[in-house]
């Protein structure tokens, strides 16, 4: 199970990585949230994964989840995404003051 | 019994998950791939559902209904910007 | 008081929050606020910074849980100065946006602005290193805005640059903390000191890894070469207050790895102590080497000024990268020094820029500009400070730092490289000043624009320059007091176990 | 405080401050500043008297502050033999410039700047001399480049005072960086920069293995500042300061710090092969060069600026020559030079004041036009030339006797007195042609002025000095005797060796090549016709100017070379070094250690549904990049990739995080496409093949170090029980079953504030971003179809509204439950945003807002307040920020509830949540209708 | 006995969501494409939530029918998903199977929303 | 009076049901929390739904509910046999249905129920409510197949939802 996640991470970097060396604003930004899944994912991993394990406090219940990366996760998908917004708005902006979609801001051809 | 049928029933809705994804490799059309993102958030529900009763943990009732609810939100999103480009105007 | 610590963190949130408050009420209402609360911040400052000359580390434990479980703040001397420059810093910036109406070229500046500052206080004082990464974020988002704040095609386009490079840099960000919880457990950067002093053997490829991951992502907030080239752009296309500001940006990074680093692998991490000095002094010289050849081929001023920003930047991660107390005190010396004269030379660069019109900071020769023997003269003290030369606190920085290398196994290299570096640096801005300054056309060309007359609030800009500039020879003239001062600090960040038993003391009060 | 021992800083800071003074005096009366320029030194004169007295008694006398004591800077003057002889050299020298340049500078020159500029120069100057501590006198040594710099480019209309002045820059600044270096390798090596202790040093310096890089280090100080070969070429190209700079700076002072410096290490770095080998031979050389090319300079200044050459590498050679008696000549003639050069700089700067020219090929017969200043020049030359009974040639006695003394020790011995003779050769003859050229042969031609005699005062202070000149040559026992001695006993740091002052020794070698050398001068300038012929043919284009202007050019190319081809402005490029980078440092991290990459942990079983969900992400993740062209799909297998990911997080016990990447999926998916619609439907391809192979390499080979990370650490054990003690104290201290909620409202409340913050601020910044922007509105779809007629689809419009209260109560619901069970304000908030979403998508952005009037901005400001206030009541109560309390409250009718001030801390997560959310898609939204100006790219 | 009902309950459900999913994947065109997900797959769901529903009901405390909440949202939605979807396709007048009998006017079809009502094709 | 605090009783009751059926009670904490939502909301949206919906027939309404959920079922059974076999013999059509309903809210309804029940998806509604558009799988009687389906639920709609 850990190395298909640990496979699934890689993909998701790899793909992501790839997106972002593009040289339009709209791969660069589909591989920003590609990256943030990513890291999403290992982050979570990072608490080692857990199967079937209660998700709160429950009286009966002695082994949990470790609690402190997915509320790391949370607060990283938050950030990622007011991040993402922002370079998509920015794109836009670009294309409006340069005319094109390129990162460059030169015109596309 | 019901412990029984789950890997069967487990079993169907993740071929049902395969092909909704061929149906998203393949194509061909726009629309296509829109329905096929459309059933893969059906397709969510129902594994969620099963975990839930494999697990015999309520929790997992909330990922459902807000599939139910945000899927359609995205779905008919897609199907705007092709009808209109401009979503929301 | 119990409460010090976190006030320069709430002070701007607040400041920001009521502003966006207010926002109906106009201009007029929001700069009055603005400024205020920079002031008050710069006040609060200079309270907490002469409180912090105890020698006392003061460690807030936020929401009453202790350390390693909940975030603690730890202010001590190197938070506390880094907070007095940021203030200095902002202060200035804040009252030439003002003055120069900068503020009401775009949106929400002063929130923004005020946001900003939370981000960087919250930076400089945090003990967790997640909430490191919120607090980056933080500052980066308003960061964004704000060099975004006027708008123009350039400005754009060096803005999605900065962005997109930082959002990668979180990304990194993110991966070297799950790696680092993962092997270590823990977030709070004393307990992580802890970790990696008793670190299994089986796990020091892991953490070192995630070490430098970590120093990438600082790298790149500080410039470090080969992650700068966000730098020059970015600096250069940004408007004059905002890259005032942004003179600190950099340095929360060297903070950070000064911090994070330097506590995490100090003294006593055993087989990973200091292991990535090397690193930073190494690619210190290159950078500095590359500054000094960019500031050689700048074509304006202002891309000249991000290259010096970059210069000074690599000078100072030499001397952290020497890994000495002494090195270090007077790299601190240097940070300030440098923080401030950037500042001040973006603003200058600025009032240069509106004084030469359509020639703008281009070097070519233009018609004199208005005001230019005080313009001239103070450009002159600038470059002297930014090149290292006396009397400047340029070169008492840069002195410090290489007589600190001298016993450090590089110092044949360190001594050739930041000479040469400051030899370049002398060719390069005696050019520009003689093409600026000396070069003028006597008369206008036919094709040549109007001839800006006058320069609007001069005097009132003036002031934020020099408010900014009077660091340099106060640095010189308080030499004394001053490098006293930055060897204590510098004896205390060094002290890992001070901070340690720091952050573990027992809370005050209790739930 | 006792003025005496405070004179000495005194003496240094009065010029200092007085340029400031001059400047403001300048507002009220230009000679006010040329006044007070006098006055400023004649008091700092004033200041180093009483001094000296204890000086010429033999005393060294120190005056130290702590400045820097972390760096061994101090605050520290020092005033001896040597010093005293300089300080006095330039103060004289000073108040003599002073008084030519009041009468030199025009009505149109600043004279507030130039005394300004001429003060702090002085000052500098006098600090060099003054300096105790090493590190201080180079900031002084630093000071005097600055100010000859600001001097030579006074008139900063001329470009070649322009060149001249930054060349002077370069070359004296970077050899002053050459010289810092070796100061703090000497401080290292002595364990002290205070003078008193390294010069005591001298023999564990020569012993120590540092010696050679520091003498060379110095030694580039000097030859920089006095104009070494092969460093003098910036000499020349000064002349084009105004001629007070020139007979202050470049005769008797700025260029005399180099040698001063040698003079002050004598003692510490002298009496090695090194030492000899390296100072005489460049001092030779020097000579040699300087000597020969004087002779054929047409401009007046050239010609002394080259002989001021040939005469630093006389005094530098004699230096080298190491011995105590030839380390006398050297002070001997730095005397002397500084008196007749300055005195000639002064008499050319007259000539061109009055004639408006400095060619001496149009400068002609003089003589009756200003018989004073002819009578005046000639004896200075004279001196210049080693004529006798003039000081020059006391001087050049003591040197050629050296050299005679020095030619003892080696085979090649008869090198040194011939090449001295030889140098002394030309030397005569460049003087005869300043005098005969200049004040003989024939008429002036072509002149800009008609010339005459100058003002009065112009000519005194050369009067002064020619008067030195024979007074000192006649009789120097009796004038110059006292003052030698003691620089003499300063410099080496012992009691003098003996020497003799007489004008007459005797027939001896040294007077027999200074026959020679007359002879021979005469010789050479009766036939000088030939060689003017050869020198311009030849040399003239050989010069070192040429050879410093091609480096800098190609310094310069190569800079901009590197800057461009590193720098380039790109955003690929970055990215490129940056992921790069990231990579090399992983690895590095790995490689720098021998432990094994994995872990033992017992790993769990891998299942169908686990492998088949698994595969569509990895699946869909390559899918999105191979169609990432067609972005509208890519968008759509993006959404798959994202509703993936939050089932692997249900499937590994994360419901919260799930709820959160599924709803951040959809409003990610949505706002991806309100900016889609501004921008082209496919991606064009620009990407070369080999671009395409790094990025492919590159991104594979972080994925696959992503990877390997990922399983480094999660095939080890967990590090540590952090999590139980959140576990544990959920309930009891936090007050909520939901423990990842409570880490994010109450543990770490904190970073949520921090997040809460960024969204904000995101909302903000796209709120400013959309403020002025300009985007081409298409009218039809990638395909060239229409859009279609209908707005919003009657049906969808129906459900969406019925749709809307019900997602409202799922909101709250998931709010309200968030604290014990998966859900919370983040969640809720963007719930009820897609719901508002909804209405917008569904019915236009017009009539939703017509029906809800909320501003987005007091949402995010309410939010933020809501939670800062939260933990600003604590606060007030006494607690740290964000401590949190709840308690149990019992209501009739409604039975037991929980109230937690989390909950209020949720509240306003959840407000600016909807605040952001709601603003950023809205206000894209709402891009179209402002949009539409300007024309499709291409069109 | 209520273990059996379970038991078939997810088999069906199980088995219509294949069979949902089987026809996205089968159908020659979009339209055919269209009926399987977003009816076979919407009723086995369906069927899967309400077993949930009776499970939690019987094995915890209390009656579990917020399950059926999920299914109400579904039927409200996916009708709309495929309207708006379907709407979409003839928009983009995607190819059908050559022996789809069409009511309409091929023009009819496309621009359906000029306003003109549809006219029936003799 | 009563139309200023509770302008739609029905949603209002809908959405306290919505309430309990999510928490999965009928405590009376939450049947309490659920009124005052259930109140408050509409009072949120109400710019939402200007005009008051009236249900005239009840029962009507359940009758046509139970026989949709009977159709959903019985019919799904039909279209997964039809899928499940050859695509070959499909005789997919698009049908014009003539609307007689005139609420916009019925003809929405109605679309509705004829995407949900298995083998016709509605595709389109004419822009005066009048015609709507269907795609049906397999068709043997275009006519026929559009009598029963107006018969079967565009009537009740009809006789539910009349615009006043």
């Amino acid at each position: 199970m850990e190395l298909l996640i640990a496979l699934s991470i890689g993909v998701l970097v790899a793909c992501g990585v790839y997106l972002v060396l593009r040289a339009s604003t709209f791969p660069v930004v589909m591989g920003l949230t590609l990256l943030s899944y990513a890291t999403n994912l290992f982050l979570f991993a990072m608490g080692r994964l857990a199967i079937g394990v209660p998700a709160v406090i429950r009286p009966d219940a002695t082994v949990y989840a470790d609690p402190l990366p997915q509320a790391l996760v949370l607060t990283a998908i938050v950030i990622a995404f007011g991040m993402t917004a922002f370079a998509i708005v920015l794109a836009l902006k670009a294309r409006g003051e340069t005319g094109s979609d390129h990162v460059d801001g030169e015109v596309d051809s | 019994m019901l412990s029984m049928v789950l890997p069967l029933a487990f079993g169907m809705v993740s071929l049902a998950l395969l092909l909704s994804l061929y149906r998203l490799l393949v194509g061909p059309s726009v629309p296509d791939r829109i329905l096929a993102l459309d059933t893969l958030y059906l397709n969510t529900i129902a594994l969620l559902i099963l975990f839930g009763l494999m697990q015999g943990s309520p929790l997992y009732f909330e990922a459902a209904l807000l599939i139910a609810v945000m899927g359609f939100v995205g779905t008919i999103a897609l199907s705007k910007y092709l009808l209109r480009g401009d979503i929301m105007e | 008081m119990m409460h010090l610590p976190i006030l320069p963190i709430l002070l701007p949130l607040l400041a920001g929050i009521v502003l966006l408050l207010l926002r109906p009420l106009g201009v007029k209402v929001q700069r009055m606020v603005s400024f205020g609360a920079g002031f008050a911040l710069l006040m609060l400052a200079v309270l907490l910074f002469d409180a912090s000359l105890s020698g006392q580390r003061q460690v807030y434990v936020l929401g009453n849980w202790s350390a390693p479980f909940g975030i603690v703040l730890v202010f001590d001397q190197l938070a506390a100065l880094m907070l007095l420059v940021t203030a200095v810093l902002a202060v200035g910036a804040l009252w030439y946006a003002i003055v120069t109406e900068t503020d009401a070229q775009g949106r929400h500046f002063h929130v923004l602005f005020q946001m900003q500052l939370f981000g960087l206080n919250g930076a400089f004082l945090t003990g967790d290193a997640f909430n490191l990464f919120v607090f980056f974020e933080v500052l980066l988002l308003a960061s964004y805005s704000l060099l975004l704040h006027g708008g123009g095609a350039k400005r754009t386009v060096a803005g999605l640059h900065y962005v997109v490079v930082n959002l990668v840099g979180s990304t990194v960000f993110l991966f070297a903390l799950g790696a680092l919880y993962g092997a270590l457990g823990t977030l709070n950067i004393a307990d992580m000191a802890v970790k990696v002093a008793a670190l299994p053997a089986k796990r020091e490829g892991l953490v070192m890894a995630a070490g430098l991951l970590l120093l990438v992502v600082f790298g790149l907030k500080a410039a470090l070469f080969p992650l700068y080239l966000w730098l020059p752009a970015a600096y250069a296309n940004t408007s004059a207050p905002v890259a005032a500001l942004f003179a600190v940006m950099t340095k929360v990074g060297v903070y950070a790895i000064i911090r994070v680093h330097g506590t995490v692998f100090g003294a006593e991490a055993g087989n990973l102590a200091y292991f990535y000095a090397p690193w930073l002094l190494g690619l210190g010289l290159v950078t500095l080497l590359l500054a000094a050849l960019g500031v050689m081929a700048a074509f304006q001023l202002r891309v000249q000024v991000a290259y010096l920003v970059l210069a000074s930047v690599a000078t100072l991660l030499i001397a952290v990268g020497l890994q000495s107390q002494a090195a270090l005190a007077a790299g601190l010396y240097y940070l300030v020094h440098s923080t401030l004269l950037a500042g001040g030379m973006f603003l200058l660069a600025d009032l240069i820029v509106r004084g030469r019109g359509d020639y703008a900071d281009r070097f070519d020769p233009g018609m004199q500009m208005p005001h230019y023997q005080l313009l001239g003269g103070v450009f002159l003290l600038a470059a002297m400070a930014a090149v290292g030369l006396p009397p400047l606190s340029g070169f008492f920085g840069k002195v410090w730092i290489l007589q600190a290398a001298l016993p450090h196994p590089w110092h044949w290299v360190v001594l050739a490289t930041v000479l040469l570096g400051s030899m370049l640096l002398l060719i390069a801005l005696a050019r520009s000043g003689s093409v600026l300054f000396y070069k003028v056309k006597a008369k206008p060309d036919a094709a040549d624009p109007v001839i800006t007359e006058t320069i609007p609030a001069f005097g009132l800009s003036m002031v934020a320059v020099l408010w900014l500039l009077a660091a340099v020879p106060l640095l010189v003239v308080l030499a004394n007091p001053v490098s006293a001062v930055m060897e204590r600090v510098a004896a205390q960040v060094l002290d890992v176990s001070g901070y340690q038993s720091a952050v573990f003391a027992p809370a005050v009060g209790g739930k | 405080m006792d003025f005496s021992s405070i004179n000495l800083p005194l003496a240094v800071l009065l010029p200092l401050m007085g340029a400031g003074l001059t400047v403001w005096a300048a507002h009220f009366h230009r000679v006010a500043s040329a006044w007070l320029a006098g006055l400023v030194t004649l008091l700092a004169l004033l200041a180093l008297l009483p001094s000296l007295v204890a000086v010429f008694a033999g005393e060294t006398l120190i005056q130290s502050w702590a400045w820097l004591p972390a760096m061994g800077l101090d605050l520290a003057f020092r005033l001896d033999g040597l010093g005293a002889l300089f300080a006095l050299m330039i103060l004289v020298i000073g108040l003599l410039v002073i008084l030519y340049a009041r009468y030199y500078l025009s009505a149109k020159d600043s004279m507030g700047r130039f005394f300004a500029y001429l003060l702090l120069f002085m000052g500098s100057m006098l600090g060099v001399v003054l300096s105790e501590n090493l590190l201080q006198l180079m900031v002084f040594w630093e000071m005097t480049s600055l100010s000859s710099f600001l001097l030579i480019s006074y008139w900063t209309h001329r470009s070649d005072a322009r060149q001249g002045a930054r060349m002077a820059l370069a070359v004296t600044g970077g050899g002053g960086l050459a010289l810092l270096a070796g100061i703090l390798l000497l401080g290292q090596m002595a364990g002290s920069y205070n003078l008193s202790d390294v010069l005591l040093a001298g023999d564990q310096i020569r012993a120590h293995s540092w010696y050679l890089p520091t003498l060379v280090l110095i030694a580039l100080g000097v030859f920089t500042k006095s104009a070494q070969f092969p460093f003098h070429f910036w000499l020349p190209n000064a002349m084009a300061a105004p001629t007070p700079v020139s007979a202050y700076l470049h005769s008797a002072t700025m260029v005399k710090a180099g040698i001063f410096l040698l003079a002050r290490f004598f003692p510490v770095l002298s009496g090695t092969p090194e030492w000899s080998w390296l100072i005489g031979s460049v001092g030779m050389l020097t000579l040699l060069i300087g000597a020969y090319t004087a002779l054929f300079q047409h401009d007046l200044k050239g010609l002394l600026a080259y002989s001021t050459i040939s005469h630093l590498g006389l005094i530098t050679l004699l230096f080298g020559l190491g011995t105590e008696l030839a380390a006398v000549a050297a002070l001997f003639h730095i005397i002397n030079h500084a008196t007749f050069k300055a005195s000639l700089f002064m008499v050319a700067g007259i000539i061109d004041h009055e004639t408006g020219s400095r060619d001496m090929r149009r400068i002609n017969g003089l003589l009756k036009y200003m018989p004073h200043t002819a009578v005046l020049a000639m004896i200075a030359s004279a001196a210049m030339a080693g004529v006798p009974l003039l000081n020059g040639f006391l001087s050049k006695e003591m040197f050629f006797d050296q050299a005679v003394v020095a030619s003892n020790t080696s085979m090649w011995a008869w090198v040194i007195p011939a090449l001295a003779t030889l140098a002394g050769v030309f030397s005569v003859a460049y003087s005869l042609r300043f005098i005969h050229d200049v004040f003989f042969n024939g008429e002036p031609i072509n002149l800009p002025k008609t010339p005459h005699e100058p003002p009065r005062f112009m000519r005194i202070p050369v009067d002064v000095l020619v008067v030195l000149c024979l007074a000192v040559g006649m009789l120097p026992m009796f004038t110059v005797a006292p003052l030698l001695a003691v620089a003499v006993q300063g410099t080496l740091q012992a009691p003098p060796p003996e020497y003799s002052l007489a004008v007459w020794h005797g027939l001896n070698v040294p007077l027999l090549m200074s026959v020679i050398a007359l002879l021979g001068g005469v010789a050479v300038y009766v036939v000088r016709q030939p060689l003017f012929t050869l020198y311009e043919e030849r040399v003239k284009g050989q010069q070192l100017r040429h050879v410093y202007d091609w480096m800098l050019e190609n310094l310069q190319a190569f800079a901009r070379f590197v800057t461009q081809w590193f720098d380039r402005g790109s955003l690929q490029d970055v990215l490129f070094w940056v992921l790069g980078f990231t990579l090399l440092a992983g690895l590095a991290g790995f490689l720098s250690s021998t432990a094994p990459l994995l872990g033992g942990r017992e790993l769990l079983p891998l299942d169908g549904v686990s492998l088949a969900v698994g595969s569509t992400l990895i699946l869909a993740s390559l899918l999105s990049v191979v169609l990432h062209r067609e972005r509208l799909v890519a968008l759509v297998v993006l959404g798959a990739v994202g509703l993936v990911v939050s089932l692997a997080f249900v499937k590994f016990s994360a419901p919260d995080l799930a709820l959160t990447q599924l709803s951040v999926e959809i409003v990610t998916v949505v706002l991806l496409m309100l900016a889609l619609y501004f921008l082209p439907q496919y991606t064009p391809r620009i990407s070369s093949v080999w671009r395409k192979w790094r990025d492919g390499l590159l991104a594979g080979a972080l994925g696959l170090g992503a990877a390997l990370l990922a399983l480094a650490v999660m095939t080890r054990d967990t590090a540590t029980p952090l999590a139980d003690y959140f576990l544990a104290n959920s309930v009891p201290g936090g007050g909520g079953k939901n423990v990842v909620n409570v880490i994010l409202v109450d543990f770490r409340g904190f970073d949520t504030l921090g997040e809460i913050a960024v969204l904000a601020l995101a909302g903000l910044g796209i709120f400013a971003l959309l403020q002025q922007i300009k985007l081409y509105v298409p009218t039809e779809d990638s395909g060239g179809r229409a859009w279609s007629a209908e707005a919003n689809p009657f049906i969808l419009q129906m459900f969406s509204r019925i749709l809307f209260p019900l997602m409202l109560m799922v909101a709250v619901y998931v709010f309200l439950r968030g604290h014990n069970l998966p859900g919370g304000g983040f969640i809720a908030g963007l719930i009820a945003a897609l719901a508002i979403v909804l209405q917008n998508l569904a019915n236009g952005i017009a009539w939703t807002a017509q029906r809800l009037r909320f501003d987005m901005h007091q949402w995010l400001a309410g939010g933020l307040l809501v939670a800062a206030g939260t933990g600003l009541v604590a606060m007030a109560l006494g607690y740290p920020f964000l401590t949190s309390a709840f308690t149990h409250v019992h209501w009739p009718l409604v039975g037991d509830f929980e109230l937690a001030s989390a909950m209020f801390f949720d509240t306003g997560v959840f407000l600016v949540v909807v605040g952001a959310t709601v603003m950023i898609l809205v206000e894209l939204g709402k891009l179209s209708r402002v949009g539409a100006s300007i024309p499709k790219e291409g069109a | 006995m209520l273990d059996a009902a379970l038991a078939v309950l997810v088999l069906v459900g199980a088995f219509f969501t294949l069979v949902g999913s089987w026809g996205l994947a089968k159908m020659p065109d979009f339209f055919m494409r269209l009926h399987g997900p977003t009816k076979a797959s919407t009723l086995g769901v369906g069927a899967v939530l309400v077993a949930s529903a009776l499970y939690f009901s019987f094995n915890a405390d209390g009656v579990s029918l917020h399950e059926v909440l999920v299914t109400l949202f579904l039927f409200m939605t996916a009708p709309v998903s495929a309207h708006m979807m379907a709407k979409a396709a003839l928009h983009l007048k995607l190819k059908q199977v050559e022996r789809t009998r069409s009511a309409v006017v091929e023009s009819g079809v496309a621009n359906s929303y000029d306003g003109t009502p549809f006219s029936r094709k003799e | 009076m009563w139309n200023k605090v509770l302008p739609h009783p029905l949603l209002s009751v809908f959405l306290l049901l919505v309430w309990l059926l999510l928490n999965n009670t009928v405590a009376m904490g939450h049947v309490v929390l659920g009124a005052v939502l259930a109140l408050l909301i509409p009072l949120l949206t109400l710019g939402f739904w200007p005009e008051r919906v009236v249900v005239r027939h009840p029962w009507v309404l359940l009758k046509f509910l139970l026989v949709v959920l009977w159709d959903i079922v019985v019919a799904n059974l039909h279209v997964a046999a039809l899928i499940l076999g050859s695509a070959r013999t499909l005789q997919p059509a698009f049908m014009v249905m003539e609307l007689d309903i005139r609420s916009p809210l019925g003809a929405s309804i109605l679309a509705n129920t004829i995407s949900l029940t298995p083998g016709t998806v509605s595709c389109e509604l004419s822009a005066d409510r009048r015609q709507l558009l269907i795609h049906a799988l397999h068709v043997d009687d275009v006519d026929a197949s559009l009598r029963e389906m107006k018969q079967r639920y565009e009537r009740p709609l009809m006789e539910v939802l009349q615009v006043c």
